[in-house]
């Protein structure tokens, strides 16, 4: 279980790129993101509960789904750790599993208001299903 | 591919006389045999008309005889150049060996060189002369003419050719070439591929029948030092001939060391030795490490480039992560 | 062929104890060239001593080798035996038969066996010895030093008090330089100008200091005790040395809409000026890029009013050309440009401020007259939010910030946060920060003091980005602590800015051929032990050129630099060391490989004639060895391909002859 | 012990900054290693060229090393960092030319590491020794 765990941190850590040691806390990602209040984990709580090992909280919590995907945090970290990265490694390692898709085509209807672009649904399909 | 002819080269080479851009040409002349084209200083059309070839032997590369020409008159000699033939050109630039000004470079294009060896090997001794072109003709005292196709018989530096670029020239003939991609590290890795023993086995065969005519280091385009180390009473390594099978290799290993990083792989070593070592697997081991080991060096690509060996980066690999990444 | 003596010495019993000194003194007698071989229980001793010289006589020795302590403990001393014998201290060899010997070997038979190794291997060195000569240089009695800052300043005045002539290279009309922008400094809050103008003074009335103000080195030649260095003074269209200072031009010209770098551009002056009211030398400027008369050739209202008649319109830049024994680097630094700092709305919005900025707004002789007021309204701001780390520690893009810590920000902005509370107790400061670092003398207590007594409000966290609003700017930011993002309303914000080296010293750097980092700071020759000095003899370092530093460092750093180079300048000649690197130049190819790998540009090529065969004339490009700087590394020698650069003292004959010794 | 027990020739070249007072050290500490060793002053690790290198094992040494300061702590400021580009591409050669790559070594030791110096020569000396004589790089004519 830790093993697996471990693997999966690993895997999340490979997939995104991101070396989570280069960050050096000083929080400048979470003080540029606009998504910030909706967020129960913020940027950089993201790198560091992955550099920790500590996903679980990340895997289940919606802030997966609350990033932007805008790379405020990307331009602006100092050490180039790239957290909007890291989120989406871990959104993918969520929506990769089997039945885990955050957005299904049957709730698309529902989401169907005028204001809303139809590219906005299109890219939000991609971004949380399979 | 346009082929530049020999009539062509000396129309060029004409013009220039006349119009007193160069006094000189170094060019190629046969040598005892046809297939055995050596080079040759040309001062006026007439001699050229007569004795100047150029085709399928045509190997030598001139860039080091220019160390000496360029000094010999105040006006330029006329060199053709091959695109291999340019990167040492470039190199010895780099070391400052001759002087620019007094060069009028052309470069030519080139298919392949032959190797006489190889022909030798389909129609044995006796070869009377050889007709370049696509088809060699091949005449021979025992069969007659006989037509080998180019191809099957082109030199091993030829067949693995890094480059079909000029990488210097006052003047280009023909089409301009590219970089290509080549296999000539193959061999290398063939030999790192082996075991330490069958590694030993084939350089102790190789190098033990060195007979030190120093061959490879007069025709070396990287060997251009005044006086050779080994020819250097200071050095400590003075020596002439080899007296046991250790100083063919403290031999070869130096000079192989001296060129690294300078080399730029245009095979002249091999072509001339006499007892067929081939010498370019040496050079090839320390470009193809230098390549993996600092990033790709190509020697002679840039004028004023710093070769590795005279450069470093704080981040370099340590010598024995160079040894112990063979094994992988 | 040499006449060697060899003399084993038992050190007492710690060579004597493991090695049979006697055997190794019978068996070294029968070596090469040995003609003389006996031991003796103190060689290093005075009586030792006599009894090598008394050998050397006796038996008209040309070599010694002895077999005792390490070179590193006695070498010198028995060269300088040799020395008094009458033979050449170079023709000296030490066998190494106690620290590498007797001290770790037990056993009587393998320690002994091991000396005899040893002294052999050190009898086929001698054998090929000759005798060296250091090659000696004379020493120019005069230092340049280039920036006229604090570092500069100070390392100027310590030279010249020690009894040398200094001449200071300034690029700007006045020295000065950065602290001389400075309002207060830390931890004493001592106002900068009171300590600094009275330095600035001393050195404009030492008789033994020259200032070439408005000037830069144009180019420098030679080496140690030794360089020829060529000054341009930049036409400054006023005779300097007529000019009284009074100040009456600088109120007249008409040209009055020119930025005033001083207070970095916050503010106007004139097309002729004096920075500021204290400046070394007093004497006015004109700005060419400005001045009506110098573009049109009409005005000349500056030439009217002066008495004194100092105008010159005609001037020309001067070049001046000096010797100099020794060049102290004090170009100092400057904070980098905010431009790329989009996030903080430092171009959209007047009231973002680098500290430096804030500086001159707090200051008496700044653009508001030392009153708090925001640049764009002149309002008095209530609100102030002060970001640290500013591209400090910015390892992401080279292009936008510093991979390096500024080191200086931590507290001038605690300082910047504390004069704001002091002097206006009705204005609320925050300061963002990563972390605080505070490793100084009182410098911890000054920060606790920041927050304690003056109430800052310290935020561990990063500004994530400034949103000019109206005539607010919204900070956002995190505070890592409470896990929160804030959003606050500032009147002011204030970017504690990375500094970088003065975009001279690169240029300077390869003018010197001193090393750089890839920060462009001045390397220094060892990091912990020659931390003043480039690895480029006759070289030194002083101030924030070498890398971040506060004012008392630099002090520090100054006055070190300043020994070092009275160190140089107090000897009437330059002893090299012999043991350098030398070109036969009839095997040289001139190809460059070894200037490449020299650490201290000692290597030259020269063009040379050398005869020819049938009596013609063949010119070669040749590498010479310039000794006084060559520190005897041998890189050289390796690089060469022909083993044209050999090393004296340490040659590849020598060295082989080592290596057979050993492998015998 | 035995009386016939192989022993290799070792040749030892110390920058005389760094490695060459770490062994000096290492004998103030009295930390042994094997008498085998014999180290060559030389001013910085790249004054050794790779002459002296193939020279030693022509003439029957089993093993070289070549010890100098840590690399960035070169008294030279950047010598070392020569010698670590030169020798990696010498070693590379000498392995490829189907000699054993345990023979030859560069180890940077600094003045203060006295320890570290006697565990590398130990080390060396056992791994040399296990290989046995250095037949591949020798000059016949030398021995005896």
């Amino acid at each position: 279980m830790e093993n697996s765990k471990q693997n999966l941190c690993n895997e999340i850590v490979r997939r995104s790129g991101v070396n989570p040691r280069k960050c050096m806390k000083c929080g400048k990602c979470s003080g540029t993101c606009p998504a910030y209040d909706e967020m129960e984990y913020h940027p950089h709580q993201f790198v560091y509960m992955v550099e920790t090992g500590d996903i679980e909280p990340l895997l289940n919590s919606k802030s997966i789904y609350r990033c932007l995907t805008c790379f405020a945090c990307v331009d602006r970290c100092p050490r180039g750790v790239e957290p909007a990265k890291l989120v989406e490694a871990v959104r993918l390692a969520v929506v990769r599993e089997q039945g885990k898709n955050h957005l299904k085509a049957d709730d698309i209807p529902e989401l169907l208001d005028e204001e809303l672009p139809q590219q906005a649904i299109v890219s939000a399909l991609r971004k949380y299903s399979k | 591919m346009q082929k530049v002819t020999r009539e062509m080269l000396i129309e060029k080479a004409s013009a220039l006389l006349a119009e007193g851009k160069v006094d000189r040409v170094l060019g190629w002349k046969n040598g005892e045999f046809s297939y055995d084209v050596t080079p040759f200083v040309f001062t006026d059309v007439e001699s050229m008309k007569k004795d100047f070839v150029f085709g399928d032997f045509a190997f030598a590369n001139f860039s080091k005889y220019l160390i000496k020409e360029t000094k010999k008159s105040e006006n330029k000699v006329l060199v053709f150049l091959k695109p291999c033939d340019t990167y040492s050109f470039n190199q010895l630039l780099t070391e400052h060996r001759f002087n620019r000004e007094k060069v009028y470079a052309v470069g030519i294009p080139c298919d392949g060189m032959v190797d006489v060896s190889k022909i030798k090997e389909i129609v044995g001794d006796g070869i009377i002369s050889v007709e370049s072109g696509d088809l060699i003709k091949v005449e021979t005292l025992y069969d007659g003419v006989k037509e080998i196709a180019k191809k099957d018989v082109l030199a091993e530096r030829c067949v693995n050719c890094k480059s079909k670029k000029h990488v210097a020239y006052d003047e280009l003939m023909g089409e301009e070439g590219e970089i290509l991609d080549s296999n000539r590290f193959d061999e290398v890795a063939k030999l790192e591929a082996m075991t330490a023993d069958e590694r030993y086995a084939f350089w102790q065969n190789e190098l033990s029948r060195c007979i030190r005519c120093n061959a490879c280091r007069d025709v070396c385009p990287a060997c251009t030092c005044e006086k050779c180390v080994f020819g250097n009473p200071n050095s400590g390594v003075e020596n002439k001939a080899a007296s046991n099978s250790f100083e063919e290799k403290m031999f070869h290993i130096i000079r192989a060391f001296h060129v690294a990083g300078r080399c730029t792989d245009c095979g002249e070593c091999s072509r001339v030795c006499p007892q067929n070592i081939p010498l370019h697997l040496l050079n090839r081991k320390f470009i193809k490490d230098i390549n993996a080991f600092y990033g790709d060096y190509q020697a002679g690509e840039e004028v004023g480039s710093r070769a590795p060996l005279t450069n470093y980066t704080k981040e370099d690999l340590e010598p024995s992560e160079a040894v112990n990444k063979e094994e992988n | 062929m040499q006449r060697i003596g060899v003399f084993v010495c038992w050190c007492g019993s710690n060579i004597a104890g493991t090695v049979d000194v006697a055997k190794v003194a019978e068996a070294l007698k029968s070596e090469p060239g040995v003609v003389l071989s006996t031991n003796y229980q103190y060689m290093c001793s005075q009586a030792g001593q006599e009894m090598i010289k008394e050998a050397v006589k006796e038996h008209k020795l040309t070599g010694l080798v002895i077999c005792s302590c390490s070179p590193r403990m006695h070498e010198a001393t028995f060269r300088k035996t040799a020395a008094a014998a009458g033979i050449n201290p170079y023709m000296v060899e030490i066998a190494n038969i106690r620290e590498q010997c007797s001290w770790i070997h037990k056993d009587m038979e393998e320690g002994t066996e091991k000396a005899i190794v040893l002294g052999r291997t050190a009898i086929a060195k001698v054998n090929l010895n000759a005798p060296l000569t250091p090659g000696e240089s004379p020493v120019t009695k005069r230092a340049l030093v280039i920036g006229g800052g604090i570092a500069g300043i100070q390392t100027a005045l310590d030279i010249a008090d020690a009894g040398f002539y200094v001449d200071i290279v300034e690029k700007k009309p006045t020295i000065g330089g950065k602290m001389a922008q400075l309002d207060k400094t830390f931890p004493t809050l001592d106002c900068a100008a009171c300590i600094l103008t009275p330095k600035m003074v001393d050195v404009a009335q030492h008789e033994r200091i020259r200032i070439f103000s408005y000037s830069e080195v144009e180019s420098v030649k030679g080496f140690v005790g030794n360089f020829d260095v060529t000054i341009r003074k930049k036409a400054r269209y006023v005779k300097e040395d007529v000019c009284t200072g009074c100040g009456l031009c600088t109120e007249k010209c008409p040209q009055k809409k020119v930025p005033n770098e001083f207070n970095l551009g916050m503010d106007n002056r004139r097309a002729i000026y004096i920075p500021f009211a204290q400046a070394v030398p007093k004497v006015a400027t004109i700005d060419a890029d400005y001045c009506t008369m110098l573009k049109t050739g009409k005005c000349g209202v500056c030439s009217k009013v002066c008495t004194a008649k100092a105008i010159d319109y005609t001037q020309k830049d001067e070049f001046i050309e000096e010797k100099y024994g020794a060049i102290v680097a004090a170009t100092g630094f400057n904070p980098i440009s905010m431009d790329k700092f989009d996030e903080f709305a430092y171009s959209q919005s007047k009231d973002v401020i680098t500290s430096l900025e804030f500086e001159r707004l707090m200051n008496a002789a700044g653009p508001t007259a030392g009153k708090l007021l925001r640049p764009s309204d002149g309002v008095h701001p209530h609100k102030i939010v002060f970001v640290q780390c500013v591209g400090s520690r910015c390892a992401s893009c080279a292009e936008k910030g510093k991979e390096y810590c500024s080191k200086i920000c931590c507290m001038y902005t605690a300082k910047h946060a504390m004069l704001t509370r002091d002097k206006y107790p009705d204005t609320d400061v925050t300061v963002f920060y990563i972390d605080v670092r505070t490793p100084g003398k009182q410098f911890d207590e000054f920060y606790r003091r920041a927050v304690e007594e003056y109430g800052v409000h310290y935020i561990k966290g990063m500004v994530g980005k400034v949103s000019p609003e109206g005539n607010k700017l919204i900070v956002q930011g995190s505070d890592l602590i409470a896990n929160k993002q804030l959003k606050i309303e500032a009147d002011l914000v204030v970017l504690a800015a990375a500094i970088e080296p003065d975009k001279s010293a690169r240029p300077l750097a390869t003018m010197l051929t001193a090393s750089m980092d890839t920060n462009d700071f001045f390397t220094e020759a060892h990091p912990k032990l020659r931390p003043v000095e480039s690895p480029t003899a006759g070289i030194f370092l002083s101030g924030a050129c070498q890398g971040p530093k506060d004012i008392p460092e630099t002090v520090s750093q100054a006055g070190a630099a300043a020994a070092k180079v009275i160190g140089l300048l107090a000897k009437d000649k330059l002893t090299g060391n012999p043991c350098v690197a030398h070109s036969d130049e009839m095997m040289c190819n001139g190809c460059s490989s070894c200037e490449k790998v020299c650490p201290y540009g000692a290597i030259t090529y020269s063009d040379k004639e050398f005869r020819g065969p049938n009596r013609t004339t063949l010119i070669r490009r040749v590498a010479s060895v310039n000794e006084a700087i060559c520190q005897g590394c041998g890189c050289c020698t390796v690089a060469c391909p022909s083993g044209a650069m050999d090393l004296k003292g340490f040659a590849s004959k020598q060295i082989m002859a080592e290596v057979d010794a050993i492998c015998k | 012990m035995q009386v016939n027990e192989y022993k290799p020739k070792i040749v030892a070249f110390c920058c005389n900054w760094c490695s060459y007072a770490g062994a000096d050290l290492a004998g103030s500490n009295r930390l042994a290693y094997p008498a085998e060793v014999k180290v060559i002053r030389v001013p910085c690790s790249c004054r050794v060229n790779p002459m002296f290198i193939l020279r030693a094992f022509q003439r029957g040494a089993d093993g070289v090393i070549i010890c100098g300061c840590h690399p960035g702590d070169c008294h030279y400021t950047s010598g070392n960092y020569y010698t670590r580009r030169r020798m990696a591409l010498l070693f590379s050669m000498l392995d490829y030319l189907g000699i054993e790559k345990e023979r030859t070594r560069v180890e940077w030791v600094s003045a203060a590491e006295g320890a570290k110096f006697a565990a590398t020569m130990n080390d060396f000396v056992q791994t040399v020794t296990a290989l046995g004589e250095n037949k591949r790089l020798e000059d016949l004519r030398c021995k005896k």
